[in-house]
């Protein structure tokens, strides 16, 4: 049993929060069972993918699932290789503090027992579909898994009592919808003429016909960028996050940005290096496209950010700046510009949920939403304001803190690919970065505070929060271990060529 | 550009399709009223869809059901099909909660109709 | 190495320790301010002894691939030592300066933390502990910026802030094109791109300067320090006349001597403009110092001034202008500290902060005036002064390099610091005494103190070079 | 609604609607037809109940907790017939391998998880259905 | 507003046209030798009956050599229905606002 269930871990990891998220639906009364019962699968399945990504890690080679043990070609193939496993760990690590953080915290935002119950279930969807993302390698299947995650966010936003939050998830599910059916064209076209879904089949037949068939790859990969786009809000397209993220109950904000808007971008990875390959992404120029979206993206986000005066709106803004990041990283195709980005990936998915996280803290005892009006709250709410700033480090990218890594490994990458002007936007997004966090942070510390009592969260919000600033430092510290798997996912992805 | 011409007398379904997809694009970013982008999207799903099906057809092949008295006919390429089967089943759900947030916006600001709903929210935070 | 831990730590403790305690407790605050700034000073001394005997004192934090490795060398220990010694005068002279001011405990917390980031940046061994630390001390020194809280203090701050950051960013770019092109970041063993071609490395020399240069306050960089004058005196003399500042011309020698060494750095194309920046802000500031009529300010556009002094010893690349660069360092901080003292005491215990009403202050604070004039001296390099060495050695290093323009540039910043700095005293020495004499009290004592015994330093060390000159000789044996 | 027509023939016609739906759904593997066609007859014929009997009579035949629970234990169902795989020691979902009797093919009873699968998914297919249809109609303010 | 419809109209137009461009280029409709008929299709048509003991090979690809990707469709299936229900039922109209 025991030994199956190893072998079984790529799909277990995936099922696990499913089969909680059936069982809780039938729970909503025990609300204290079904939080418990949330937490303690978010810690399975962070056990489980700890052990997957050891197996990868040892075995050096990726691990190969066939569902229903139909081989790949005919069946659907599961695919734990380093870059999913990593993506894996990042996204089961993070759920896990943020679910804590909703622990008997939700009643104001959500509302009674039985919506409470309705939100942990779309929660544990949402965690299955981007698990699954991360192992899956199949295109068609990709899809189904986008759609997943995108109505369970679309929930998740909608699930906020507020007529707001309502049209936030209207727009943002058209939008969302209008990007998966452009998914589903570009995996379409690939399809026809290729003749295949399995990810590995598709690069091989793709790199043999493509030169017969020029315009369908660049329509197909054209559909992928603006249907991943949409989804991960990418500078233009990202009209509906603002809107989403800063009206979404403050958890589950936490993990859209933290990890939604990631798992499509591992998908986008994912298709750009597994199906694409290396030479076709050379060949179509998509590195550079990918680099001036990242850079148009990183400074408009930044300064958009800067330009509002709600906190969740400002984080939700420097989301989008921040994406602009990883799709230039993306766009950088040599070893260290991956690693960098998948680091950064890892500490911006930490870094924003525990900004997010403590926003929604203050935000939900102070009763007020505009930076200005949070005067003085660091001293009322110190372990909130000082995670805060611990995020606001990391995410600026000081030293000792998370950003630092990604954005070093960012700029030495680019510098090695002999362009010197991606490092010159991620310094100027940083600087922007600074100016936009560091404003709440001095704000809430150096002006004097209004005498009310604004008190810490509970001992759930504030183990959660502990819990994800000191991710924030450890990555700042001891980087090597997820540097090295990344270095390994990097290589991976430029392994196919 | 005649060939192109050629070649989509050819493949005319996918010629439909895309014009089909060009609507629901257009219905989707010009109209104001959330009913209409809706069907707009399911239009351009049903494109998709379109698209699929008819990547799987073969001209003069029966429907993929191997009992035993058509035997040595060509049967058509059943995965479009169960694909399509799924993107459906998706595309419904969408339709589904897409109406539920119309249903929720319709009885908080008594309209269907973007704009107008941007201009009441606007003047409930200003008020 | 244990010392090395105590020196840098021993500041950040002392940050720590004051935040913890409650406000009202100003008394055991500044015994904590005091006794943490005086170990600071000494375990510095210690170190400083270490490396001058020539043991190696070093410790490496690893952080995975990238790694904080903290060694003095002799100029890093100068630079210590200067920061930290005149880190104790300020601390005291601040007692008296900062006596029933607002906001007693973030001063001290923050003053305290930054003394730990400035000795962070004179021992750090390789450009990443540089940066670290050259970072923070931008962040710790923000809420001193800032400390008055009015409008213009926080323009001010933004104004520091943005430029130290953009600086900051510049360096980062220069210290990882270096890591890509030499594979490693160590100042030990040599200049780090030594035996590379001139090739590409204009640009990387450029941004290095620029990065520093905002810091050092090279021309046209340097727009905030004028603004972060709001500061109040203390800070103001400690972080933007010696240790911020001094910060920014010690990362320019370390860039020019251990990551390029001055045999590259003198076949790169751009070290032959370098000296005549330097030598145009020199004047130029000096120029802008003197249209000026608060003190405060025309002070600060002559530390602009001053500072490229030390700068442009550094760009002749030549062995006398490194020593008369690093003795400027020493000579000029003593003097600058001094002159911001009095500054702070003319506006404090006379209330003048213009220079055109200071008619008549002398004969109410005639130690002060006093002590301002010898620093004055000091200023313009008249002999029992120390700057006189420095300024010589300047002079010697340029036209050692063939370029007797540049000695001329320092001999005319010479007349015109004296034609704008000696009317002052003059002024305020003549006139009928109107004020009374306010030199009194604890406060005025406290204040008092620090700059008489620097003014003797500063004339002992005049007098007797030699007592310097060791220090300065080893860091230029380490470099040539 | 008191319209008596509409009420007899419905009577007469909704149990075959809903039996034609089990029928597709059971005979989805070797028919045209499969089990979400099924289920979503089924669903309809349910929903034409609802809007010819009234909606307080639909919900008192078909409570809330019901549908919940047929939903979430609906997929459930699949979800641990996929399992059954794994506990043979087999990949997940797997359906042959697993050494399921996949019966006489064309014969009814044949295709061993794929029939008990397909049952699961009608059901609960069709009581989302009806769910769908009960949350846009119940208006509760 | 009427001009960015305009400009979406165009936008639109363009991108059409360069689909038109794409779909002429795919393989022609209908024929047996597409690329799309391979192995995978051939495998579909000839061995479902022994490898699942389905006559209907789409219910066999979608129940069995596809099923997990029909999981997820009904997992979606049943996210709709709960996000519909939750984003309609028992909101306080004292939320609002």
């Amino acid at each position: 049993m025991m030994s199956s269930a190893a072998a079984n871990m790529p799909v277990l990891v995936v099922i696990a929060p499913l089969f909680t998220a059936f069982v809780l639906t039938t729970l909503a009364r025990r609300i204290r069972l079904v939080e418990g019962l949330v937490v303690f699968t978010g810690i399975l399945v962070l056990i489980g993918s700890g052990f997957l990504a050891a197996d990868v890690f040892n075995k050096e080679t990726a691990l190969i699932y066939q569902i229903g043990g139909w081989p790949a070609p005919w069946g659907i193939e599961l695919k734990a290789g380093s870059v999913g496993v990593f993506f894996l760990l990042v996204a089961s690590f993070v759920s896990v503090p943020v679910s804590l953080f909703s622990v008997n915290n939700l009643s104001d935002e959500v509302g009674g027992k039985e919506r409470t119950a309705r939100f942990y279930v779309l929660y544990l969807l949402l965690c299955g579909a981007m698990y699954g993302m991360a192992v899956t390698n199949d295109l068609f299947n990709v899809f189904v898994l986008v759609e997943v995650a995108t109505l369970s966010c679309c929930g998740l936003v909608s699930s906020r009592n507020r007529p707001r939050a309502a049209e936030a998830a209207f727009t943002y599910l058209i939008l969302a919808t209008l990007g998966s059916t452009l998914i589903l064209g570009g995996i379409g076209f690939i399809y026809i003429i290729t003749g295949h879904l399995n990810m590995g089949f598709v690069h091989d037949e793709l790199n043999r016909i493509w030169q017969s068939e020029p315009h369908v790859v660049w329509t197909s990969f054209s559909f992928m960028l603006v249907g991943f786009g949409v989804k991960s809000a990418l500078f233009p397209l990202h009209v509906w996050l603002p809107d989403a993220h800063s009206t979404a109950p403050s958890p589950a904000s936490a993990i859209l940005s933290g990890i939604a808007v990631k798992g499509y971008l591992i998908c986008l990875l994912k298709i750009l290096y597994n199906v694409f390959g290396y030479t076709l992404m050379r060949a179509f120029a998509i590195n550079t496209i990918l680099v001036l979206a990242g850079s148009i993206a990183i400074i408009a986000g930044a300064v958009l950010a800067l330009m509002q005066t709600e906190l969740k709106r400002r984080l939700a803004f420097s989301t989008v700046s921040q994406i602009g990041y990883i799709i230039m990283g993306i766009g950088i195709m040599n070893t260290k510009g991956l690693s960098g980005t998948l680091f950064y990936l890892a500490g911006h998915a930490v870094a924003k949920a525990v900004l997010f996280l403590a926003a929604g803290a203050m935000i939900s005892a102070s009763g007020r939403k505009k930076i200005s009006e949070l005067a003085g709250i660091g001293r009322k709410m110190p372990v909130t304001m000082a995670a805060f700033t611990v995020g606001s480090l990391g995410l600026t990218g000081i030293p000792l803190f998370s950003g630092f890594v990604g954005k070093w490994y960012l700029i030495l990458g680019s510098l090695e690919s002999g362009s010197f002007f991606p490092a010159v936007v991620i310094i100027a997004g940083s600087i922007l970065c600074a100016a936009y966090l560091f404003s709440v942070v001095r704000v809430a510390y150096f002006e004097p505070a209004p005498d009310e009592n604004w008190k810490d969260p509970g001992l759930a919000q504030k183990i959660a929060l502990i819990v994800l600033a000191s991710a924030v430092l450890v990555l700042g510290i001891l980087p090597d271990p997820f540097l090295e798997l990344a270095g390994r996912a990097a290589e991976e992805l430029l392994a196919l060529k | 550009m005649s060939t192109m011409l050629e070649k989509l007398t050819i493949n005319y379904p996918y010629f439909f399709a895309v014009i089909l997809l060009v609507i629901g694009a257009l219905t989707v970013l010009t109209r104001s009223s959330l009913f209409k982008k809706l069907f707009g999207i399911s239009i351009m799903e049903s494109a998709v869809f379109i698209m699929f099906i008819a990547a799987g057809n073969i001209r003069g092949g029966t429907e993929p059901i191997l009992n035993g008295h058509n035997t040595g006919a060509v049967y058509i390429n059943p995965l479009p099909s169960a694909l399509m089967l799924t993107g459906i089943v998706v595309s419904v759900s969408v339709n589904a909660f897409a109406l539920a947030l119309i249903m929720r916006l319709y009885k908080t600001y008594g309209t269907t109709d973007a704009d107008r709903i941007a201009e009441l929210r606007n003047e409930v935070t200003d008020k | 190495m244990f010392y090395l831990v105590l020196a840098i730590s021993s500041g950040i403790i002392g940050g720590l320790l004051v935040a913890a305690i409650p406000k009202d407790k100003n008394r055991m605050r500044k015994y904590i301010v005091l006794i943490f700034s005086a170990l600071g000073a000494f375990f510095c001394w210690r170190v400083a002894a270490f490396v001058f005997s020539g043991e190696s004192v070093e410790l490496s934090i690893e952080l995975g691939s990238l790694n904080l490795y903290i060694k003095p060398d002799p100029l890093g220990a100068v630079f210590g030592l200067i920061a930290s010694t005149l880190w104790l005068f300020t601390s005291v002279y601040s007692f008296g300066y900062m006596a029933g001011k607002h906001k007693q405990r973030t001063f001290y917390a923050f003053f305290l933390l930054s003394l730990g980031m400035t000795v962070g940046v004179a021992f750090s061994g390789n450009l990443l502990a540089l940066y670290l630390f050259y970072e923070m001390l931008t962040f710790s020194t923000y809420p001193l910026v800032i400390h008055e809280r009015g409008p213009d203090a926080m323009k001010a701050g933004a104004k520091y802030i943005i430029y130290n950051l953009s600086g900051a960013g510049a360096i980062l770019i220069a210290i990882i094109e270096t890591y890509s092109l030499a594979g490693k970041l160590d100042f030990t063993g040599g200049p780090i791109l030594a035996g590379l071609s001139a090739g590409g490395l204009n640009w990387l020399l450029a941004l290095f300067i620029v990065g520093f240069g905002v810091k050092a306050a090279i021309m046209p960089l340097h727009r905030w320090l004028p603004a972060a004058m709001v500061a109040p005196t203390p800070v103001s003399a400690l972080l933007h006349a010696v240790a911020v500042v001094n910060s920014g011309v010690f990362g320019v020698l370390r860039v020019i001597y251990s990551v390029f060494g001055h045999e590259l750095a003198g076949q790169l194309r751009i070290s032959a403009v370098l000296p005549w920046i330097a030598a145009f802000t020199i004047l130029a500031g000096i120029i802008i110092a003197a249209r000026k009529d608060i003190l405060k300010q025309r002070l600060a556009y002559q530390t602009v001034s001053h500072l490229s002094y030390s700068l442009l010893g550094a760009f002749i690349l030549q062995e006398w202008g490194l020593a008369g660069a690093v003795m400027h360092m020493i000579c000029y901080s003593t003097l600058k500290i001094t002159l911001f003292f009095c500054a702070g005491i003319i506006s404090e215990l006379a209330g003048e902060t213009r220079i055109s009403k200071m008619k008549g202050v002398g004969p109410s604070l005639p130690v002060t005036m006093s002590m301002f004039f010898a620093a004055v001296l000091g200023m313009i390099g008249m002999l029992p002064l120390n700057t006189f060495w420095s300024k010589y050695y300047l002079m010697k290093g340029s036209v050692a390099a063939g370029n007797w323009i540049l000695a001329l540039v320092f001999i005319a910043s010479g007349i015109i610091n004296a034609a704008c700095f000696i009317p002052i005293v003059v002024n305020a020495f003549s006139g009928e005494k109107v004020r009374p004499q306010s030199e009194r009290g604890a406060r005025a004592v406290l204040m008092l103190a620090p700059i008489v015994i620097l003014v003797v330093f500063a004339i002992i060390i005049g007098l007797y070079p030699g007592i310097v000159w060791p220090g300065v000789e080893a860091v230029v044996n380490c470099y040539f | 609604m008191k319209d008596f027509i509409l009420k007899r023939i419905s009577a007469v016609i909704l149990p075959f609607i809903c039996i034609y739906g089990f029928y597709v759904i059971l005979h989805g593997h070797i028919s045209p037809g499969g089990s979400f066609a099924g289920g979503i007859i089924v669903g309809l014929s349910l929903i034409a109940f609802a809007t010819v009997y009234g909606m307080e009579k639909a919900r008192a035949r078909l409570p809330e907790k019901v549908l919940v629970l047929i939903e979430s234990y609906g997929t459930l169902w699949y979800v641990i017939m996929g399992l059954v795989g794994v506990f043979k020691g087999v990949p997940f979902l797997a359906n042959k391998l697993a050494g399921v009797n996949v019966g006489e093919p064309g014969t009814l009873f044949s295709g061993g998880l794929i029939l008990l699968i397909s049952v699961g998914v009608g059901i609960r297919v069709a009581s989302t259905m009806v769910t769908l249809f009960f949350a846009l109609v119940e208006d509760e303010s | 507003m009427k001009i960015k419809n305009v400009v979406i109209l165009i936008l639109v137009l363009i991108a059409g046209y360069g689909i038109l461009i794409t779909v002429a280029e795919l393989p022609p409709y209908g024929r047996p030798d597409n690329p799309i008929h391979n192995e995978v299709y051939e495998r579909y048509v000839n061995n479902a009956l022994e490898d699942t003991g389905v006559p209907n090979t789409v219910t066999a690809v979608v129940l069995d050599y596809r099923a997990y990707d029909t999981m997820f469709e009904t997992i979606v299936l049943f996210t709709a229905a709960l996000a519909a229900v939750i984003t309609l039922k028992s909101w306080n109209r004292a939320g609002d606002r």
